[in-house]
């Protein structure tokens, strides 16, 4: 079966940094919405001090330190809403692999899934109130379950990329109940998710990874 | 974008150099600029620390000073200051009677200050957290502590630095300011957004004869975009919606805040707190303490918002307390 | 035209019933609105009035109160009060030691105090007037008499009310308030200018990328326009004017006064002040004291000004003194 | 010889507020070139009050009470500059005039000379300055002149009426010494003096009513 090893790990920040440097305006835009924009600016702030920590500190790093540490420069360079939620899973989803050499499809399972509780534990939120935990959760599911199913990484990155993009598109029938978005209510409605949005953002950033460094 | 500035990514700190610059009576912890705390702590009295974004002078910092508040973590432009940078505050000001953490409503703060107060517990520092929710416009009734903190968290300044003044213990300190809370209310209107220096453009479109109630003051959008009514008017419909959630008997006394949120000349603010007393007057209401001015802003948005704080005679004497920081004196009534 | 007001033609009458209203240690003379005195005028003291149009606030009335002045002629937007009603003020005022006649250096104005002077001078009360004229863009060295009075005249406020404090004479006032006039510069741009309510429209037009200099802050336009520079650059050019008529000695003392003209933000206010102390640093000139905020508006026009006051022995203690009034609250250093 | 008498002279003041209404954009535009953009406010304002007091309140007055009433009215109506000169102006020239029962050429010259003096003493200007004094003094000339040479008043009012035109004219060739426009110094060449517009809209009008009013 397929696995990513530590020494791969930093190409994923690499690509998360460049994402959300090129997402940069399209999130301000959409936290603009009914928040207040500067999800574009925090997004690309945290993740390009993720990949500068792992890429130019920890690169020969075991791969819950790495994780760990892009935590740890999340929290510090963009202590907004998402920045702080992205830093306690990183963190959380990091401790979960202490001692892993290796990340299969069940490996990824676990990471998110410990993102996905530090998140929720974090956020106070729910399932259904319209925040990244939405996306989130779906993006756990499907490695657990494509892991459960012995899916190979690329498919099961693949799978759980299209979890999280229908999950998104689902947060739009939801009413916001945390954040700047409760302010507005029912008019929150109709509207996907910004934070939701950067989660699909990760999913779909890994897939594309897994697709060509799984070996 | 038309700011005076150097590099938009330098704005906080350099603003930062230039206050420790004009203030001698304002320092910073733990070698960062952004650790803002008072340069005279009294020892033995509760700490009172805050924080949040940038860009709202003179909130936060400026509340810092004699009989208000002790430090404050500073974050850049609307975001929250980092967990490790308010643990370091915290850690400056605590004097051995805990720290009480006062700050707005907004979620990212929260967290920020949930795993701030994490971290000192392991220094043996007790902190209570209490957060402002005045405006009325962002939640409903019964669902308060979803509502946003804007400028009446000065009325909530006020009284927990009076209160802790007092040398009273972390307990009353928490539960007076629980009470400010309780009893304050905002409504906020806007006629232009703000910009953001590393964003560069207004956080929402309007027109050039609109208005936006309800608005944020971060640029979030507001409840609902009406046509520019006149002053009394526009006065009329935000003091509506604070009169229908407060009983008021005749005599009763209140605090009243006129804010402008950055590019609200104080001449209109006084036509529109003479609209406001009109009103008090209707219901028998003693207006006892009025501030006028620029207290919680949004850079240079033109607006304003109106805040009332229902005084009793526990809280009205902390009002009327002098008080003395770089941004804000008073000599007390 | 975005403005909170009902109509035009009431902006200023409103704006005073609510400056009554919050403010109950001013009132007026006369049954006059705009004839704006202190209402604990002190026996035997030299008397102090300013005057000028309303669109400055808090200049000119805010500053009347304790330590500082005694009353204010409020003027129309932008006009001078009428020559009735700055001799009303004056009788109002007068406390049998002389009345020092102290504002800005416009015609108008200049026109309507002598008249008031005239007036007065039939019911035996002595006036002398001195005029601030501290904008150095407004005309060269050796014409200093014909420079406007911009936000300089709060160091002239400060001292004047300080020294008449001290009950001083009449001539020890007004030869203290030339001192402190002659040792003033002021420096100003803009970002935009402002709006008269019954005009309605900017008093001049200005691009997305342009800065006006040594503009008037009635809507005059400036003695030049360019392209909006960095903060630091903006500074430099600006002070460089300051410093180049003034003769500054290793050790000397100034006051500086950062004044947002209404729309800019105090945060782009600290960080052009940080710029302004490194100047200073670099010439080993201490300052010893800084103000920074609104003192002298243009309504909501963005931009500031820069005003030095070269200080001495005599005029430091009375810059440092305490001083109290509804718009400026200062506990002394 | 024609004359007007203080039953006629209340037109006068109907015309002067007519016209400054009638000019108030004009006059703002123009005073925003090198000031502050007021004095279309000032002088509709200062004219209509002017009219006010004497068409409502001394319209049965003699010839000197109804010019000093107008100077008052204009006095507290708009105290700025061109108020202040004006009101100056009116209440210097209706002393002028005093006990005049009937106003010919000579009497006109009598009430701008003081009205010129007036304002050169309030406003401590002197000739070429550009100020107003330098259209108040050539119409003040204009009226000397003609009623020396016995001229009837409706060629004497056209007369100075295009000596305070020429007189405007020329204001453009000077820089300003006085006012927000000193300011200017050199910049405010080529422009023409805004407080000199109002005195030549001043004579203009006198000139239009002496067509019609004088008998
Ligand atoms: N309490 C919460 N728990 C989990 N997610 C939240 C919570 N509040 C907000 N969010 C998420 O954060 C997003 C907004 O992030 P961000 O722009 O960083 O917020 P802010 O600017 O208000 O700090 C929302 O779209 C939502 O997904
Ligand atoms: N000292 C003076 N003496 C005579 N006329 C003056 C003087 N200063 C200015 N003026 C006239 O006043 C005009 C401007 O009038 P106004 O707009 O009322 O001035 P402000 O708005 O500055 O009070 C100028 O064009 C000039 O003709
Ligand atoms: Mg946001
Ligand atoms: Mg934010
Ligand atoms: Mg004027
Ligand atoms: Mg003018």
């Amino acid at each position: 079966m397929q696995s990513l090893d530590a020494k791969t790990l930093p190409g994923l920040f690499e690509r998360f940094a460049a994402r959300f440097v090129a997402e940069r305006d399209a999130l301000i835009a959409l936290d603009g919405k009914v928040g207040d924009s500067d999800l574009g600016l925090t997004m690309s702030k945290a993740f390009v001090a993720a990949r500068d920590k792992v890429v130019g500190e920890f690169a020969d790093a075991d791969i819950s330190t790495q994780l760990k540490q892009a935590g740890g420069a999340i929290s510090k360079a963009a202590p907004s809403t998402m920045g702080t939620l992205m830093a306690t899973g990183f963190l959380r989803g990091g401790k979960a692999l202490a001692d892993a050499e290796r990340l299969d499809a069940a490996g990824l399972g676990a990471f998110w899934r410990a993102y996905a509780d530090g998140v929720a534990m974090r956020g106070k939120a729910k399932l259904g109130d319209k925040t990244v935990l939405d996306v989130l959760d779906p993006i756990a599911a499907a490695y657990e379950a494509q892991a459960a199913a012995g899916a190979e990484l690329e498919a099961a990155g693949a799978t759980a990329a299209q979890a999280a993009a229908d999950a998104l598109e689902a947060t739009k029938d939801l009413v916001a109940q945390h954040g700047k978005a409760a302010a507005f209510q029912e008019k929150s409605r109709g509207i996907q998710d910004a934070g939701g949005t950067v989660a699909w953002m990760l999913a779909d950033e890994l897939a594309i990874f897994l697709k060509t460094a799984a070996s | 974008m038309k700011k005076f500035l150097n590099k938009p990514e330098d704005f906080v700190d350099e603003m930062l150099e230039g206050i420790y610059r004009a203030h001698p009576e304002v320092t910073y912890a733990a070698d960062d600029l952004r650790c803002y705390v008072t340069a005279n702590p009294v020892p033995g009295k509760v700490g009172i620390v805050t924080g949040g974004g940038s860009g709202h002078l003179p909130t936060f910092l400026g509340f810092v000073g004699k009989n208000m508040l002790d430090g404050c973590g500073v974050g850049g432009v609307f975001q929250s200051p980092s967990a490790d940078q308010l643990a370091e505050v915290t850690r400056y000001v605590d004097q051995g009677a805990g720290v009480l953490y006062l700050y707005g409503n907004y979620t990212g703060d929260i967290m920020n200050f949930d795993m701030a107060g994490e971290l000192v517990e392991l220094d043996d520092i007790e902190t209570v957290s209490v957060t402002g929710n005045d405006d009325v416009a962002s939640s409903v009734v019964g669902e308060e502590h979803k509502r946003r903190g804007v400028a009446g968290i000065f009325f909530l300044y006020k009284a927990a630095g009076a209160a802790a003044a007092k040398m009273l213990p972390l307990a009353d300190v928490a539960r007076i300011t629980e009470k400010a809370k309780a009893r304050t209310r905002t409504m906020g209107v806007a006629l232009s957004a703000c910009i953001v220096p590393e964003v560069g453009k207004p956080g929402f479109e309007i027109g050039a004869d609109e208005m936006e109630i309800g608005m944020g003051i971060h640029g979030e959008p507001g409840i609902s975009r009406k046509t520019l009514a006149p002053a009394d008017d526009v006065v009329d419909e935000m003091m509506e919606r604070i009169f229908a959630e407060t009983d008021y008997a005749e005599g009763d006394e209140v605090a009243i805040l006129m804010n402008g949120l950055g590019g609200t000349p104080k001449e209109e603010l006084y036509i529109l707190f003479r609209r406001v007393a009109q009103l008090m007057d209707e219901k028998k209401v003693t207006v006892r303490h009025v501030w006028l001015g620029e207290f919680a802003t949004s850079m240079e948005m033109a607006g304003f918002s109106i805040s009332v704080l229902h005084l009793d005679d526990e809280l009205e004497p902390l009002i009327a307390t002098a008080a003395d920081t770089p941004f804000f004196s008073y000599f007390g009534k």
